[in-house]
């Protein structure tokens, strides 16, 4: 093989599984508490500290769950996307594998980003649903996660499939610019805006806060998950290789 | 002796004659995609209403949703046969440019599901009591929109290819992605009906298409390599 | 490998590996095959024959190792590799909508051959009946299948061919014909590799045996 | 010996549990239809209105041609498989009545198809606002017409088997018998929806359905067993 | 025939033609099979080898003659003979999302038996590793798809065995394999009906030429 720079000697190592999952053992029990009390206190304030809204009263709380959902469901679909590019462009396994975790992941997430705002929907506009543009565009979000997943599961071979499903999500990336910029066309076209979600400027600060620390615990709570399912897969793509042998028999628990 | 066999083997047109051709010979033949598009429009009538006013405001976003079913159910088919009988590794081991052979393919599809459907839409448009006006931008829209659908639905089933008859993995993959052309394409038949000027949304689609012709064939052909194990 | 390895084999597997969902079906093959040469593969069921033959075609990327074709990376010289190469599978690339000639026609062009003649004696020096010749090859057996798929081996052009157990469901009058056509084109120089269960009736075969990796 | 054989043959329910659960595993899962059934759903209101009233409307319809449809296109799979792996060859020698057999496949297929795009309908109304006293008939009339949809297309597909994926030539003969189903299961949405007595409509079609149990079956072994050259 | 005829053969075929689409595939062939006897079909490709067995298990009918099981019509005592034959053809009827001890599973319930030890002990005695058993049927090689399919004649209580080229992608181990458990069948008093283009080593086997009508 080519010697390769020294840049580059990093960038492959980086791409070793049992490189990832043991520094990302170091960072857990720092992750862990950090992404859970900023969850905590964020949701604490958010529910109980912070004052009901002047024209929806109580139930605006769940504000708090579901912007920070809807924002990683889109951001997480990046993750899944840029992954999966550099997994095929640098044929790194690694990211193949957090590939792999990003997706019931972001469906997760975009499947709650639909539910709270369902039921957010109720008590503001009347109704559980409507096709709104962003909503709509929402909903595709959560098909192209289920495709991702889908494939992965089809395929057998776990190479195959890796490269498969990255192939996918590259195309799911561009469209999804697509899907946005169409959708909101077509909603402006066929229906005059008589439901818009309430613009984040017209909120008070006092509420602006607890999001604050929902977004970023969610954030973190997100990284957390992500290493997490990775390990996972870690281990059970590489359970025959020594490492893991001897981890195993070490009893660790991930 | 391999510069002959090089020059020699068969291109882009070869695989669009070959495919039409086998398509005209298969059990339902060619025209099938177009008997599943005509007998699925006449359900509309019957189960949602026959009143004429109400099926013109329905005609162009049925046309078009039906037309996108035609084509996303047969292009399940564009390479499981040549998966299943072998002629997909023929395909691998051509020497050239795999895009070529699977550009003819998509090529081919339109032909037998696209474009004879563009044809008959004016006939649906008819019994749907869709204005005068607007049957220009539907056919137009229907030629460049089925292209588009086509193209790109071909990637995913290059992709679904080793999964045998996906059947509806395929849906669920290929659906997201033709929704944007779905809208526009319904937009500028809408707005031909409303007589605004259609030529924004036609235009865009216009432009998909280009991008579409150029990246879909050879994201089919590099999809296909994966799945085939390369 | 930075340089092209220095000898004149047509084809050589280098220390090719392949693992497939991590089981190894083989470690470190290495196999060559010059002019003139007829290789046969054996081993038992599932030791990786096929699998093997699909990486030498280039179908199949193998986990480590690479094919070299006359000195240097298949990968390299890819097209002027797979004009030179025939691959007969189990799947044979037969449309069955199609009839006997209408299918070879269509393999024939890969050769340059566009003489409807030339496919039609081809048909029937391997014993294919030409009344059959107007029916959809969905309709033939098992063995008129196979020698309607064999009948390439009488007019291709490609040097080296890749026959992945060619004999099955024929019977002996043509495994004859089939064993013919490989001998003459050893003797105009080209190479054959080989795998079948049932022996192989040439003098100068050389047997490549692929063990059992998966027990 | 024989008479062993013979009592133990793997009969009604050992084949609706065999076909449930091969499509469980099978690549696309169960849920595809489902997934077919959810997606096409969702391009009605991109293609037509996102409108809740004018959706309302269209919903009894809509539901009802995408439910068709999810059955008509997947029955297609009911015997085809089995007939390309011989499953089918062994069944027509298995030492009972072949009609149970085929009752169990047909039952595994609405089983995987019918009754969870049953479960799944209150969730697409909902989305297309219909009104609340449309939910009851409708769950009604799509598990009795779905059943029967399964029935009379697995004769179809049984006339079929032998053309390989004949793919749309079973839409073809298929929708013109499904056309009487479709036009009582709208019906009986719509009465409900305009607050008129619905018992009619669905009465007919468990008449029908009733019918069908028992004729269906034995049409489509006999003619398996026609297709297969018996 | 009125009168069944007053014989004991366990099989036999009376006459029986097959004409397919006006083209005479074979005419007035008449066959035997009687318990502990085997009978190997041979002949050419495309003779109708694979045809008349299919008539003779019932899944064709003749265009003329009829099949008399233990000297009654078939069709008569269509069930008794139809719980009385196994028929394992070119297609093998596996389902290849599931694995192989599902499948035979599945085929072992034919003949009563649901107990899965059967199966394996089967199984590893036609030589397929255990390792394999997890995997779907799709994932296997051809052999070892054969070497599944075939495992059924460990187990089976079937009387009458039709095998339509059990040998076709099988290495030498596993014709071995075949062959004890045909041996041991034809002990009991079984009867075997058998296609194979290779030839079959068992003393005392009866030839049974089908010669090609269509030429
Ligand atoms: C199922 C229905 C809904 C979906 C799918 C949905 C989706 C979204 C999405 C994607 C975002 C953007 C997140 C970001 O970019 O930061 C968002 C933000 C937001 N949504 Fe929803 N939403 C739904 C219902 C609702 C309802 C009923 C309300 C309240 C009336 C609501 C209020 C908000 C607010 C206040 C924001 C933050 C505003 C902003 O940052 O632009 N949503 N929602
Ligand atoms: N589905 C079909 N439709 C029409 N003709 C067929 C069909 N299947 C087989 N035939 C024809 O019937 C004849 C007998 O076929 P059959 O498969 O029985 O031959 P076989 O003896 O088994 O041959 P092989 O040794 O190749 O397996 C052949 O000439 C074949 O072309
Ligand atoms: N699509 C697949 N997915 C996963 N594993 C496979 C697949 N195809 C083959 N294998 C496995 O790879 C190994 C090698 O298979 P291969 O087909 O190369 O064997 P082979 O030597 O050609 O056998 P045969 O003599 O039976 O044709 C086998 O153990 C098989 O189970
Ligand atoms: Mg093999
Ligand atoms: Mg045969």
């Amino acid at each position: 093989m080519r010697k390769l720079g020294r840049k580059w000697r990093w960038f492959h190592r980086m791409g070793s599984p049992r490189w990832f999952y043991e520094i990302t053992g170091g960072w857990l029990p720092w992750l862990i508490p950090l992404a859970f009390s900023l969850l905590a206190i964020g949701l604490f304030w958010g529910l109980f500290l912070a004052p009901p809204d002047a024209r929806q009263g109580q139930s605006y709380r769940i504000i708090f769950v579901h912007v920070p959902a809807s924002f990683l469901a889109l951001v997480g679909y990046y993750v899944l996307a840029i992954a999966g590019a550099v997994g095929l462009i640098w044929r790194i396994k690694m990211s193949f594998i957090l590939m792999k975790a990003a997706a019931p992941i972001g469906a997760a997430l975009t499947f709650i980003a639909l539910f709270t705002g369902a039921i957010w929907g109720k008590p503001t506009w009347g109704t559980y649903w409507v096709w709104d543009a962003r909503i709509t565009s929402m909903l595709i979000l959560l098909f192209l996660y289920l495709g991702v997943m889908a494939l992965q599961r089809a395929l057998v071979s776990t190479d195959t499939a890796f490269k498969a499903s990255a192939i996918l999500a590259l195309v799911g990336t561009v469209n999804i610019p697509i899907i946005y910029k169409s959708v909101d066309w077509w909603y402006t076209l066929h229906q005059p805006a008589t439901l818009k979600l309430t613009s984040s400027s017209t909120m008070h600060i006092e509420m602006l806060q607890p999001l604050f620390f929902m977004i970023c615990g969610f954030y973190l709570f997100y990284m957390l998950v992500l290493i997490l399912f990775a390990r996972l897969e870690i281990l059970q793509r590489e359970k025959s290789s020594r490492w893991v042998r001897s981890l195993v028999s070490e009893d660790c628990v991930i | 002796m391999s510069n002959i066999a090089r020059s020699t083997h068969p291109g882009l047109m070869a695989y669009v004659r070959r495919d039409v051709s086998l398509s005209i010979r298969s059990n339902s033949g060619a025209y099938a995609p177009l008997l599943f598009f005509c007998m699925v429009c006449t359900l509309v009538p019957i189960s949602i209403s026959p009143n004429p006013q109400k099926l013109a405001e329905l005609a162009p976003g049925i046309i078009w949703i039906m037309a996108l079913l035609a084509s996303l159910l047969s292009i399940e088919r564009i390479f499981v046969f040549d998966y299943e009988d072998g002629s997909l590794e023929q395909m691998l081991i051509a020497p050239n440019m795999m895009a070529f052979p699977v550009l003819g393919k998509i090529i081919a599809h339109w032909l037998v599901t696209g474009l004879p459907l563009t044809f008959l839409s004016p006939a649906i448009g008819l019994m749907f009591a869709l204005p005068n006006n607007a049957y220009g931008p539907m056919i137009l829209s229907l030629a460049a929109g089925t292209a588009y659908l086509s193209l790109v639905g071909a990637v995913i089933a290059s992709l679904t290819v080793s999964l045998g008859r996906g059947g509806f993995l395929i849906s669920l993959l290929a659906v997201p992605l033709y929704m944007p052309i779905l809208v526009f394409g319904t937009s500028t038949v809408t707005y031909a009906v409303a007589k605004m000027p259609w030529s924004a949304p036609l235009a865009t689609m216009g432009a998909m298409l280009a991008i579409a012709l150029v990246l879909c064939p050879l994201l089919a052909s590099w999809a296909l390599r994966v799945t085939n194990g390369g | 490998m930075v340089f092209p390895l220095p000898n004149d084999f047509l084809l050589e597997a280098d220390d090719v590996s392949y693992v497939r969902d991590d089981m190894i079906i083989f470690e470190d093959v290495k196999l060559s095959l010059s002019e003139g040469e007829i290789v046969h593969i054996t081993g038992p069921n599932g030791c990786g024959k096929t699998t093997l033959i699909k990486i030498l075609t280039t179908i199949i990327t193998p986990t480590r190792g690479a094919v070299y074709y006359k000195g240097r990376s298949a990968s390299d010289v890819r097209y002027q590799y797979l004009s030179d190469l025939l691959y007969i599978g189990h799947k044979t690339g037969i449309k069955s909508s199609l009839n006997a000639e209408e299918n070879l026609l269509w393999m024939a062009a890969a050769d340059g051959i566009e003489d409807n003649r030339i496919v039609l004696d081809a048909l029937s020096m391997m014993g294919f009946d030409s009344g059959l010749c107007h029916r959809p090859c969905g309709q033939l057996s098992a063995g008129q299948l196979q020698r309607v798929a064999l009948s390439r081996l009488v007019f291709t052009e490609k040097h080296i061919w890749f026959l992945d157990e060619p004999m099955a469901a024929l019977d002996s009058v043509s495994i004859k014909a089939v064993n013919q056509c490989i001998a003459s084109h050893l003797e105009r120089n080209g190479a054959v590799l080989i795998t079948s269960h049932q022996p192989i009736d040439f003098h100068p075969v050389r047997k490549f045996e692929l063990t059992n990796w998966c027990l």
